[in-house]
């Protein structure tokens, strides 16, 4: 069945038993992102030590795909430095981008390389980059709060 | 003849594909978009393969069948509503989102002494059901001039709260804008107690009728109000054509809204005067194909009866309303029972997000919308930020509300694995 | 592949068509509208009979269809003007007229500190060879706003004068909008000077391409101007869909203009915010059928190549000319040779009226258009209150301009009677 | 050749040989009436004698329909009262709203009869009208003005 490979076992695990969710009471910022089309909303913090990530916390409601995501994003990204996680965020857009012909690199995406399946369903695209956006955004502003920008 | 949605069926092309891999089209998403009829179709594509021509402008024969096609279509709309001043209250828009922005516009363009002058201190009255076109325009309205925005509560059975319609309609009020039928809750709106009341103050009563005109018969004079505003694509009709009636004495006051050709009765390089009530209102050259194909709509509407497929779609929907009652963690956004509801039938599942009911619906040819549905400050008011909507229409049967639930309990099987 | 308008007419379903009583139909009104070949009329069809759905909503497989086919139409077109910014600089509207219009009421909701904010002190340029669509919303946007409105003037020759460029286009201009190709004069616009011009003082320059984008070939970069506007019923197209282009830094600072369903961001009872361009200027279900037609249309004209179109009309423009000047009392209203100048030829005939002339046409199958041409204050300026015209398109040929002529010398010989 | 039957010799005459052209110097109403869709243009003096039409002359530029129409009108109407000039307007409207399908009365409209072929073309029925709306206009306006309430 075709919707097997958009609701993939570890999808729907990370659904049922989200990672990181509850936000942290300090960060270095806060992030809200929706999903216009359907309202989905993610709220993201993130601590940032110089350039490490060294919390990614989030609350949030929305479908298995966009909540699943953001949920292993924050599994991945956590402890890594800002540049490694750009690498990240970068390979997992162009697998998203893909349409199903790229498989993903696992060396870099880990399990969140099931998400190749999702790339089918241009429909929930959208769904699955929304914690992903938010912390593009997040990692900015971070940035520049911890310069005294804000 | 008896009302058979077989039978109908046979009349739209698009019910001879299949999807998702040869699955049956069970289409449920009629509050997005209705299907086209074969005569529909082919009204828009004779007109190009017959008369094409620019109407009102040319010297020549096909520009004259086109200005005798364009113009008939506007006296099957008048007809259709029973506008009280006949076709020439009819005024042909893009779309019902142009035709309610047209209005705002419009009376924000209206000089100081005009009917429709708003500013400071004049109130603007919408409801908490609003679709996004029939809340935002007057938003902007008011910020533009100052005027408030007040509206009518929605009650926890899914009906207006009119308990305080003197405190939300009061003295000051110029525009009382309301949809008939709520594109999420089914929700009939009764509308005499806001009519006598707005007039009462002097307000103008619009009606967003994009729900309720696909769905029954209306009678403008029975309804009272003083514009009305739906569109096409929704009845049947082509894409890209709305209507917008209003009664004659307020649209020649009202001042126009888009500005251009064959609006005008005379320009100067520094000055401009309107021609009358339509043209007035229709800048350029219009859509219509797309006019055309929405009288043809009307005319297989009026065909069937608009009291019987109202009547069908009611059954319809108590049918489905059972059906839905019977289902484990399933929540109806809406009235429960047919009274004063149209066949919109909104719901949530316990535990899964309506985003990935509507994915497993699809997956099993049934077609619906999910997410806000264009009226987010309703799901705010609700605490329901997303539901799965399925509407139905003429073309619709049992199997189809059948189909449906068989799916939702699907969706429950297969997201409950883990 | 040589270029065959009898190859093309094959084409256009009309073209079997007979007027008058089994007149060939001779149709020179290309410059209120074309005719559609089969193929534009079949992919709207097909977008009813197979994909039908409202784009960017639904969680089905025909909403995603839908909106393929409706974001591919969306890079054709972008492709087609050469846009700088891809498809996502293309707003779909329901014609020219609404693109303008647009683009006057953003401007008109611009906040102060807005770049496109317009007040008392500020200039916006027209020529005085605008289409009303084209004049009257900055009409209207200048009486809105206190600012001025001024405008390059018209040779004896049919072209700007621009010897005055500097004291037209002041420091303190913010828009300067003027038309690519003269829908009376047939005159192509220099562009070059008042791009160059409006640049140095800080001004967009909005460009009407109604009459060019579908008789040559267009490249947005090269021509330099900031926003551009036409009609696909002008260019094979469907009725009902327009186009505005514009830089996508200014289309982000611009303010929407119709507000309602998918144009938003979050929406509360009493605020909202913007969805990204495009979608900011497209509120509600769009014309998606026709959008899909322009495309097939846009596709028609790449096939052929827009260099051959518009080398092909421009030698039958010629052909015409010449003919035209051998005929007595026959008064060319617009440039006399083919020098930067397209297929619309205008003229007057001493002592016959232009309806009258239309209407002898008309009895001999061949179809243009008298009077004003919906830019009226060019035909106060040229002293002519009415014309005759005809404008050429890529299935037109030499029997037709032969048609014509002898048409015109029928009628001095009809009316020259008395 | 059905063209006869719009330009038919009277109308013809009247167009090249136009009736109380030329305006008044003075006048009981001036209107000025315009074709909005082709910019044709008639300026009507009328001069009211209490409920006598005295005079009733023009100027404008247009088509033959729309210039022989109007010198006909002011042919007909001058002389007469007006409640006799509302019979004959009545009945040219009627004549131009009837498609052809009416022959109009010879004892009201005498020659204006020919308009009968007119109303044939849709596309010039408001060419035919031009005047005689500017009379209507006018008739108002003049009585207007003579009770003083200008
Ligand atoms: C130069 C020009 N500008 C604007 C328009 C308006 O186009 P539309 O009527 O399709 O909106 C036209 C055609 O009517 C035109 O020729
Ligand atoms: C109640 C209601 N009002 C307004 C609209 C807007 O209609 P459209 O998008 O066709 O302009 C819709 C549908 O989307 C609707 O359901």
């Amino acid at each position: 069945m075709e919707l097997d490979s958009l609701y993939q076992e570890v999808i729907l695990d990370h659904y049922k038993h989200p990672q990181h969710k509850g936000l942290s009471p300090t960060f270095s910022a806060q992030v809200t992102h929706v999903n216009t089309s359907c309202g989905d909303e993610i709220i993201l913090n993130i601590n940032l030590d110089n350039e490490l990530i060294s919390e990614l916390t989030w609350e949030g409601q929305g479908c298995s795909i966009s909540q699943a995501s953001v949920s292993m994003m924050t599994d991945l990204l956590t402890g890594k430095t800002l540049k490694q996680a750009a690498v990240i965020v970068k390979s997992f857009s162009e697998l998203m981008a893909s349409k199903g012909t790229s498989a993903g690199d696992p060396l870099v995406l880990e399990d969140a390389v099931v998400f190749a399946g999702v790339s089918k369903f241009p429909g929930r695209v959208k769904c699955s980059l929304l914690g992903w956006m938010a912390f593009k955004d997040a990692a900015i502003q971070a940035q520049a709060n911890n310069r005294g920008e804000r | 003849m008896s009302f058979s949605a077989a039978q109908i069926r046979k009349d739209f092309p698009i019910f001879e594909r299949t999807v998702c891999e040869g699955k049956r089209l069970v289409y449920l998403d009629n509050g997005a978009t209705s299907q086209k009829p074969l005569s529909v179709i082919e009204s828009e594509s004779d007109f190009y393969r017959l008369h094409n021509a620019a109407v009102h402008r040319g010297a020549h024969q096909l520009a004259e069948e086109a200005t005798d096609a364009y113009e008939g279509a506007r006296e099957i709309v008048a007809a259709f509503l029973g506008a009280p001043g006949g076709a020439d209250e009819i005024i042909f828009t893009k779309s019902a989102t142009e035709s309610l922005n047209l209005l705002a516009y419009a009376m924000g363009n209206a000089p100081v002494g005009n009917r429709f002058a708003v500013g400071a201190g004049d109130r603007i009255v919408v409801t908490e059901m609003e679709h996004h076109a029939n809340l935002i325009p007057w938003q902007q309205l008011t910020a533009r001039t100052g005027a408030e925005l007040a509206w009518f509560k929605v009650t926890a059975e899914s009906r207006l709260d009119l308990s305080t319609i003197n405190d939300v309609i009061t003295a000051n009020t110029k525009i009382v804008s309301v949809t008939h039928q709520s594109n999420v809750l089914g929700t009939i709106n009764p509308l005499a107690a806001i009519v006598a009341r707005a007039h009462e103050v002097g307000a103008v009563v619009i009606l967003d009728a994009c729900q309720s005109v696909p769905h029954m018969s209306i009678d403008i004079k029975a309804l009272g109000v003083d514009f009305l505003a739906f569109s096409g694509h929704k009845a049947l009709g082509p894409t890209g054509i709305g209507v917008l009636w209003g009664h004659m004495d307020l649209l020649n006051e009202l001042p126009p809204f888009l500005f251009g050709g064959s609006m005008i009765e005379n320009v100067t390089m520094t000055t401009a005067t309107w021609a009358p009530v339509p043209q007035k209102f229709e800048a350029g050259v219009p859509n219509m194909a797309q006019a055309v194909g929405l009288g043809a709509a009307l005319n297989y509407l009026t065909n069937l009866g608009m009291d019987n497929v109202h009547a069908y779609e009611v059954a319809l929907t108590g049918y489905l309303l059972e059906k839905m009652h019977a289902v484990p963690d399933l929540r109806i956004v809406g009235p429960a029972n047919t009274q004063s509801r149209g066949g919109t039938l909104s719901f949530t599942i316990k535990g899964i997000h309506p985003h990935d009911i509507g994915q497993y619906l699809d997956s099993q040819g049934v077609a619906v919308r999910t997410g806000h549905h264009c009226a987010w400050p309703l799901a705010r008011a609700l605490s329901i930020p997303a539901s799965t909507r399925a509407s139905l229409y003429l073309y619709n049967d049992e199997s189809d509300c059948d189909a449906l639930v068989d799916a939702i309990l699907g969706a429950q099987k297969y997201f409950g694995r883990f």
